[in-house]
């Protein structure tokens, strides 16, 4: 297991969000976190890399509890949050957007990242603030990839974006995912998940209220029914 | 300690003016050592931080007032001067000080003020006129003027004698009092091609100015006066090469020729290991002229310490010294100096020579001053 | 029984006004406490009020000692009249400053308050015809307090002045208690605490910024005006940047929000320095030094102090006492 | 369509930001008495639509009325008056505030202009205290009524937000996602208060929870990249090609993810 | 030479060096989103360092080169100690303290040189003037304009042409985004608070010999610097220069057109610049 939770319990102020969340990611998975809204998937992602300091519990990153441990030394280690609204620096460059971030030791250099997302080479000089929304995902993906991560979290990597780029990042994650990387995916859309993951988990309200591998949950139109709210009866 | 005679030291402690403040503390502090009992009573003091501000020397005039004091000599702000010089007035005290403003001895003056300083008028009389003795070519002056009532005072005195000796005056630039930065003056000074730069900005202005003159060459095309010095603190903080060759006027010079001040400078020296300067000079005096008084009127009253210092003669700093009974402003000399070269200099703090000194003042019915 | 609740710290702020005279030996030092404590309650409306850190609260005051004094010397205004005269002034160009300036937030209006405190002191400096200049206004008279001919109350030595001040500081204490206790003080506090939403239930939040702007305005006019008075002069220092200064670090201090907390900040701004300063002439650093460690550890001001302190004495009782301030908030 | 007069249109409503359209040309009606729901992706531009109709930020172009009245040129806090409020999608309340304090406020805010009275104390307000005192208790916030609102759980927070709205007495709601971040428990009274609230007002609401959106709305919007992608009653909306491809098929659910999830094994 | 010429000419020479003091406080404000009060005192304490190295015999391009960087060690070891510790507290806090720690500062330097100022003479190849045509100029005025403009240039590369730069400019936007890439933010917040006083620092020990020093140099500083960033807009670089230029310019060009009103024009104009652009000239959206 390259990263595992035991029991995470995680606080905005004073409301308990995270109500004892466990979750394990082996090596090369790809595993989803599913939910509605509100349910404590980001801030799951949040307390892995300590944005949201875990109260109580576990984050066992390679064996090491990684807990309480600021966020750029648990970054440093390798887990990479890509967030929700993808944190593109509009001062920079594309390019810069890439270096700045890049580790000497990363197996992934400026070219490389560029092989699979041809568009940011094209819009390199680009400022960041002069993207589209795919073309900041994709960015946001990229740099991810140049810090060097061993486990890479996207959160909601392709909302609101056009059907037809969200074909195109979901065919890079899956160029990502055959390097053996290891990835949480949280996701609204069922169909990039399937198509993605290994196994999926369901949180809510604080918990996972389930777990299971792909075809199993593919089976099963009752859970997503229960938890997703998603009527498929009707 | 209710039969001790106290003092009070009104003077800025903190905010730009503290180098002043510190040296005046020192002077009243000197004098007082040196009476040591003055009808049988001790002597004490206060220093009251006016931090430069009106209001706060007021308020602590008041507060010290209430606690019996009588005595102040201090003041070194126009302004705050001012403000105490009409305090002491309307809390039965006497108060003394070196400030500039005219209006202590003139429009503003009142039976409990003195001034020991000279004002406006004499300091221009005694520099200008002497200095167009010494050059009489020099045809171009040019002014650098702060923009408020003592500039102006300063302003329209030298305007007088250019007039009356048919100078022409180039140019004045006029400036505020926050102000610090010069060239744009001295761009327009050297514009107008002056024989003389008559500065009458003071304090750290007036070295500002200096020095921003001197780095522009002013030096070498033209002759550089600046009419209100502030003494050996001015020199020592612009250095002698800045001061070489320029002329400055001046109420006290360490090096005066006189009986009482030999006296006091060696006072200085010893005690204190230092030469006198214009703000130990002044609070030292000051508080003589008061301590004088006192002996002389044989009594801590206010008003009888007032009658006696109206119209006393004594051996000063500065020669013999007269307090003017009409304004209560002393009758003393202003000295104009000329800074000399490192090379020339006797002892570490010999920067100038005394050219020449006088006394000016407005005859009494010109002074504005109603008691 | 329920009423005492309401006038408990008008009642706080009288005790202070009644015991000063007992700690303090110096009547112009204790009026000095009364003043800037009224200024230092303009300033906490607005910042602890109204979320708005004001650099300009200088202007009010110079420009309320300003109109005093001339209402004085050219008007030969009564008491009561020059002062009025000072809280209009005061509350006018308040008006004028807060109307340029709420329209930035957060660094950007704490710039330009004091951009505007900067164009007020040089605006009072180059008008020397009015302002006096760099000398001031001078030979301010003080007036006793009187109706029709008939003295009530004469001013002219400090603990007379003391008395007549610390009346009017009770009684604009008072107000100023009833005013962040309406409807609209209540209303501040919502634009205080989320603008979007004040907005967005109906309120006007420039209007109501714009009000609590007048009111400190107007009281601290009235403080400058007393200010005036108490010393005799109107100088150029009251209109200074640092006057601004002062007046926020006081209320800082004392601590945000609560109405006492500014009397406590401005007694104690006002006392140590006044200590401070006679014990040593760098007395300035140990201010900076006491501005560092309130700062760092004391952010609820000496107001929350104390109260931390009351709990820790009686940790029983004042659980209560301490809700009450709470529902203040 | 109904024949009854809309209490809301909305005609041509566009928001740019720079050169970015949010919202493009929206037209809608609202009619008195319905709970009109408004759905999309993520991004449609459905808390843009709210935010121009009820004045949070000024619109482009186009004009809103409310019962006939050209509210589209005034400030937000105006048009409370004219009979909107608003929910938020983030959770906008007065943090430092008591839970009562909020909700009187509220419903203080529909007549501002009590609101720079200097002198009368806040308690005398009765209506405004009144309205705060009935919506705490249907809330059911009255145990925590002193609590200031950070304090307040996520789900009770939720609740307040909705209760800031109600407490104008407006005629037209605009709910923004009011159960996001709710437990499952919590929805269901969600679900149930806002269904009350049609008796009373007139509600628009936003929801990504079809559950609701489904059981409860008389009318449905979807949007698509600012812009109508079809309009209708639930049940059209549901069978709606279009929509399923948009919306319902790629979001979460339905068919579409669950066969290409079929296929796919 | 035509007067307002030699006016704009001395004004860009005032204003270089009003750019350097001012840029510090605008990245520090562009990254740690507080106005440092203290930067004020940071100049005085480099003006004073030049002028104490060139007592104790050091030639002043030593004095130029060790003053700055003792300052910004003096401000690394404030914030990684002391200043850190505040950040989320509210707005006036940070005000209280870098206030507080300015009054600390000049104090202190009063106490230990007294507070009579002093003078700093410039080397001597820069002693005396530059005269082409009617336009003199003294020659350490031109070192200070040509010494800024490789600072300028120095910084601009610094901030726009390296991965620190980068970092810094992403600060500005995310710090939380900049730690989640796996880089330390306080290192770098240190370091540009460092930076800054690096720059008053220079600022001060370039000044000295024009203004001599003098302990209350960093309250007057701090003024013009809070006008010229304000003008430039906040967290801006060229902000800072076109700022610092163009209050040069008004206050040189005022002293001839209306002398007495020179500094009250730089407060008007910032007044105005604030109305019309409330971020600056070139400040972006807050
Ligand atoms: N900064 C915050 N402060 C307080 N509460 C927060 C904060 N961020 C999120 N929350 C609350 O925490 C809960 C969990 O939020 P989280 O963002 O983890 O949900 P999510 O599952 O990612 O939802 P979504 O699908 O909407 O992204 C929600 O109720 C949310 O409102
Ligand atoms: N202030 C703004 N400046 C620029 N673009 C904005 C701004 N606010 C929103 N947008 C953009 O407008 C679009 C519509 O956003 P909006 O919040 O209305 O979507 P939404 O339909 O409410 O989505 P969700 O279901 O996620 O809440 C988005 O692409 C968003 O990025
Ligand atoms: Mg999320
Ligand atoms: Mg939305």
């Amino acid at each position: 297991m390259i990263l595992k939770l035991e029991d995470i319990h995680g606080y905005y102020g004073k409301s308990h969000i995270l109500q004892g969340i466990s979750l394990q990611v082996a090596q090369g998975e790809v595993v989803t976190l599913l939910g509605r809204n509100g349910a404590g998937k980001t801030t799951t992602l949040k307390s892995i890399v300590g944005v949201v300091a875990p109260t109580q519990g576990k984050v066992l990153f390679q064996g090491d509890n990684v807990a309480g441990l600021p966020p750029h030394k648990i970054a440093a280690r390798g887990v990479c949050l890509v967030p929700e609204h993808r944190g593109i620096f509009k001062l920079l460059t594309v390019e810069e957007n890439l270096t700045m971030a890049a580790r000497k030791e990363s197996a992934w250099g400026l070219e490389d990242v560029y092989k699979i997302f041809p568009r940011l080479k094209e819009r390199r000089k680009n400022g960041g603030g002069q993207l589209s929304g795919g073309e900041q995902q994709m960015l946001a993906i990229a740099r991810a990839l140049m810090t060097h991560p061993k486990v890479l979290m996207l959160d909601e990597p392709v909302e609101g974006l056009a059907p037809v780029i969200v074909d195109e990042i979901v065919a890079q994650i899956k160029l990502i995912k055959a390097t053996g990387m290891s990835i949480i995916l949280v996701e609204q859309n069922l169909e990039v998940c399937t198509q993605l993951a290994d196994r999926h988990y369901i949180v809510e309200q604080g918990r996972i209220a389930y777990s299971g591998s792909n075809q199993e949950f593919l089976a099963d139109d009752g859970v997503k029914d229960r938890y997703l709210g998603v009527n498929l009866a009707a | 300690q209710s039969d001790a005679i106290s003092f009070g030291c009104p003077v800025p402690m903190s905010g730009p003016f503290a180098a002043n403040g510190k040296y005046a503390d020192m002077g009243m502090k000197l004098a007082l050592q040196k009476y040591g009992k003055v009808l049988g009573k001790n002597l004490s003091y206060t220093t009251l931080d006016t931090e430069g501000k009106p209001a706060t020397a007021v308020r602590k005039m008041q507060e010290t007032m209430e606690k019996g004091t009588r005595f102040f000599a201090g003041g070194i702000l126009s302004g705050e001067a001012l403000a105490m010089g009409k305090e002491a007035e309307k809390g039965g005290s006497i108060f003394i000080t070196t400030a500039g403003a005219d209006e202590i001895t003139g429009s503003d003056c009142n039976r409990a003020t003195f001034r020991w300083s000279v004002p406006t008028f004499g300091a221009i009389e005694q520099t200008v006129r002497p200095l167009l003795e010494k050059l009489p070519n020099a045809k171009r002056w040019y002014t650098i003027t702060p923009q408020y009532v003592f500039g102006d005072g300063l302003l329209s005195a030298a305007k007088a004698i250019f007039k009356e000796k048919g100078i022409e005056h180039v140019g004045n630039s006029y400036h505020s009092l926050a102000e610090k930065e010069f060239s744009g003056y001295l761009t327009n000074a050297m514009a107008a091609k002056p024989d003389v730069l008559l500065l009458l900005n003071f304090g750290s202005q007036s070295s500002d100015t200096l020095r921003q003159a001197v780095s522009f060459g002013m030096k070498n095309n033209c002759t550089i006066l600046m009419a209100w010095a502030s003494g050996l603190e001015q020199f020592e903080t612009l250095g002698a090469d800045i001061c070489d060759g320029v002329y400055f006027g001046a109420q006290y010079w360490h090096a005066i020729d006189s009986p009482f001040n030999k006296e006091f400078v060696k006072l200085v020296n010893d005690n204190l290991k230092i030469d006198p300067n214009y703000s130990l000079a002044g609070s030292y005096i000051c508080t003589k002229i008061m301590l004088d008084a006192i002996i002389k009127a044989n009594s801590t009253d206010p008003k009888a310490v007032i009658a006696a210092m109206e119209g006393m003669k004594y051996e000063g700093l500065t020669g013999t010294e007269e307090i003017r009974k009409g304004d209560h402003q002393v009758i003393k000399n202003y000295y104009l100096l000329k800074g000399k070269a490192k090379s020339k200099m006797a002892n570490k703090n010999d920067y100038a020579d005394i050219i020449s000194s006088g006394k000016s003042f407005l005859a009494l019915d010109k002074t504005l001053c109603k008691m | 029984m329920k009423h005492i609740v309401h006038f408990r710290f008008t009642l706080l702020a009288a005790l202070v006004a009644l015991l000063l005279p007992l700690c303090v030996s110096s009547g112009t030092l204790a009026t000095e406490v009364l003043i800037y404590a009224l200024a230092a309650l303009g300033c906490n409306l607005l910042l602890g009020y109204t979320g708005l850190m004001s650099f300009g609260q200088g202007i009010f005051f110079g420009v309320g000692s300003y109109a005093t004094g001339l209402a004085l010397l050219h008007l030969k205004a009564p008491l009561l009249l020059s002062l009025l005269i000072a809280m209009l002034i005061g509350a006018l160009v308040a008006l004028l400053v807060g109307w340029f300036s709420i329209r930035q937030r957060g660094t950007y209006f704490v710039m330009l308050t004091l951009a505007f405190a900067q164009m007020f002191y040089f605006l009072a400096y180059t008008m020397k015809d009015v302002t006096g200049g760099d000398n001031g206004l001078l030979d301010i008279p003080r007036p006793s307090l009187s109706f029709f001919g008939q003295t009530l109350l004469p001013t002219s030595t400090s603990w007379q002045y003391y008395t007549f001040v610390a009346v009017l500081f009770v009684l604009v204490f008072w107000l100023l208690q009833r005013v962040v206790d309406s409807v609209l003080g209540r209303t501040l506090l919502a634009v205080r605490d989320n603008e979007a939403r004040a907005s967005a239930v109906g309120y006007d939040i420039t209007l109501l910024k714009l009000a609590a702007f007048v009111i400190s305005g107007a009281v601290t006019g009235l403080a400058g005006g007393l200010h005036a008075m108490m010393t005799g002069v109107a100088p150029l220092s009251n209109i200074e940047y640092h006057t601004s200064e002062s007046i926020l670090i006081m209320t800082v201090i004392g601590g945000t929000g609560n109405l006492f907390a500014s009397v406590l900040g401005a007694s104690f701004y006002v006392l140590v320095g006044n200590w401070l300063s006679s014990l040593w002439p760098r007395w300035l650093m140990l201010l900076g030094f006491l501005l560092i460690g309130v700062s760092l550890y004391m952010h609820k001001g000496l107001f929350g102090l104390a109260q931390s302190l009351l709990r820790k004495l009686q940790p029983g009782k004042n659980q209560s006492a301490a809700a009450a301030i709470k529902e203040n908030h | 369509m109904s024949t009854a007069t809309p209490i809301l249109r909305a005609l041509n409503v566009t928001k740019r930001y720079g050169k970015f359209t949010a919202v493009n040309g929206i037209t809608l009606d609202i009619l008195p008495g319905t709970v009109h729901s408004v759905i999309g992706p993520n991004g449609a531009g459905k808390t843009t639509l709210f935010h121009t109709l009820t004045g949070t930020t000024p619109i482009t172009e186009g004009s809103i009325l409310v019962e006939g009245e050209e509210v589209s040129h005034l400030p937000g806090y105006k048009r409370v008056k004219k009979g909107l409020a608003r929910s938020f999608q983030v959770t906008s309340l007065f943090p430092n505030l008591s839970v009562r304090e909020n909700l009187r406020l509220a419903a203080q805010g529909r007549h501002p202009a009590q609101a720079l009275n200097p002198w009368r104390r806040p308690e005398l307000l009765r209506r405004a205290c009144d309205i705060a005192e009935q919506l705490l208790v249907r809330l059911s916030l009255q145990a925590v009524a002193e609590r200031l609102s950070a304090e307040l759980s996520h789900g009770q927070q939720r609740r307040l937000e909705v209760g800031m709205a109600m407490a104008g007495e407006p005629k037209v709601i605009f709910l923004d996602e009011p159960t996001s971040g709710m437990g499952i428990d919590d929805i269901g009274d969600m679900k149930r208060l806002i269904h009350s609230l049609r008796d009373s007002y007139t509600v628009v609401l936003i929801e990504h929870n079809m559950d609701i959106v489904m059981d409860i709305s008389d009318q449905i919007t979807v949007m698509q990249q600012g812009q109508i992608l079809a309009q209708g009653k639930p049940a059209e909306i549901r069978s709606d090609e279009r929509v399923r491809r948009a919306y319902l098929g790629s979001m979460i659910t339905g068919g579409k993810a669950a066969n290409a999830g079929k296929e796919s094994t | 030479m035509n007067i307002y010429l030699l006016q704009i000419a001395n004004g860009i020479g005032i204003g270089m060096l009003y750019f350097l003091l001012a840029v510090g406080l605008s990245i520090v404000f562009g990254l740690l989103r507080f106005v440092n009060f203290s930067h004020g005192a940071f100049f005085l304490l480099g003006a004073y360092l030049c002028f104490q190295l060139g007592q104790m015999g050091l030639n002043f391009w030593w004095s130029l080169l060790v003053a700055p960087f003792v300052v910004a060690l003096f401000a690394w070891v404030v914030e990684r100690f002391v200043l850190r510790h505040i950040y989320a507290l509210p707005h006036h806090f940070h005000i209280l303290f870098t206030v507080g720690l300015a009054l600390v500062l000049q104090e202190a330097v009063i106490s230990y040189w007294g507070p009579l100022g002093n003078n700093v003479s410039p080397p001597d190849v820069l002693q005396g003037v530059v005269m082409a045509g009617g336009f003199v100029y003294p020659k350490y005025r031109l070192f200070v304009i040509a010494f800024t403009a490789v600072m300028a240039l120095l910084l601009w590369w610094i901030l726009e042409g390296t991965r620190l730069g980068s970092i810094v400019r992403a600060g500005s936007e995310s710090t939380e985004m900049v730690s989640l890439l796996g880089l330390n933010i306080n290192r770098i917040f240190s370091l540009v608070f460092a930076l800054g006083a690096f720059t008053a620092g220079l600022a001060g020990a370039l000044a000295a010999p024009i203004r001599g020093v003098e302990p209350f140099m960093g309250v007057e500083a701090l003024g013009i610097a809070f006008v010229v960033v304000v003008i430039g807009g906040l967290g801006s670089f060229s902000g800072a220069l076109v700022g610092g230029i163009l209050v040069g310019i008004v206050q040189s060009v005022m002293s001839t057109v209306w002398s007495e009103g020179a500094h009250l024009m730089i407060y008007i104009a910032m007044a105005a610049v604030m109305l019309l652009r409330p971020n600056g000239l070139l400040g972006r959206a807050s």
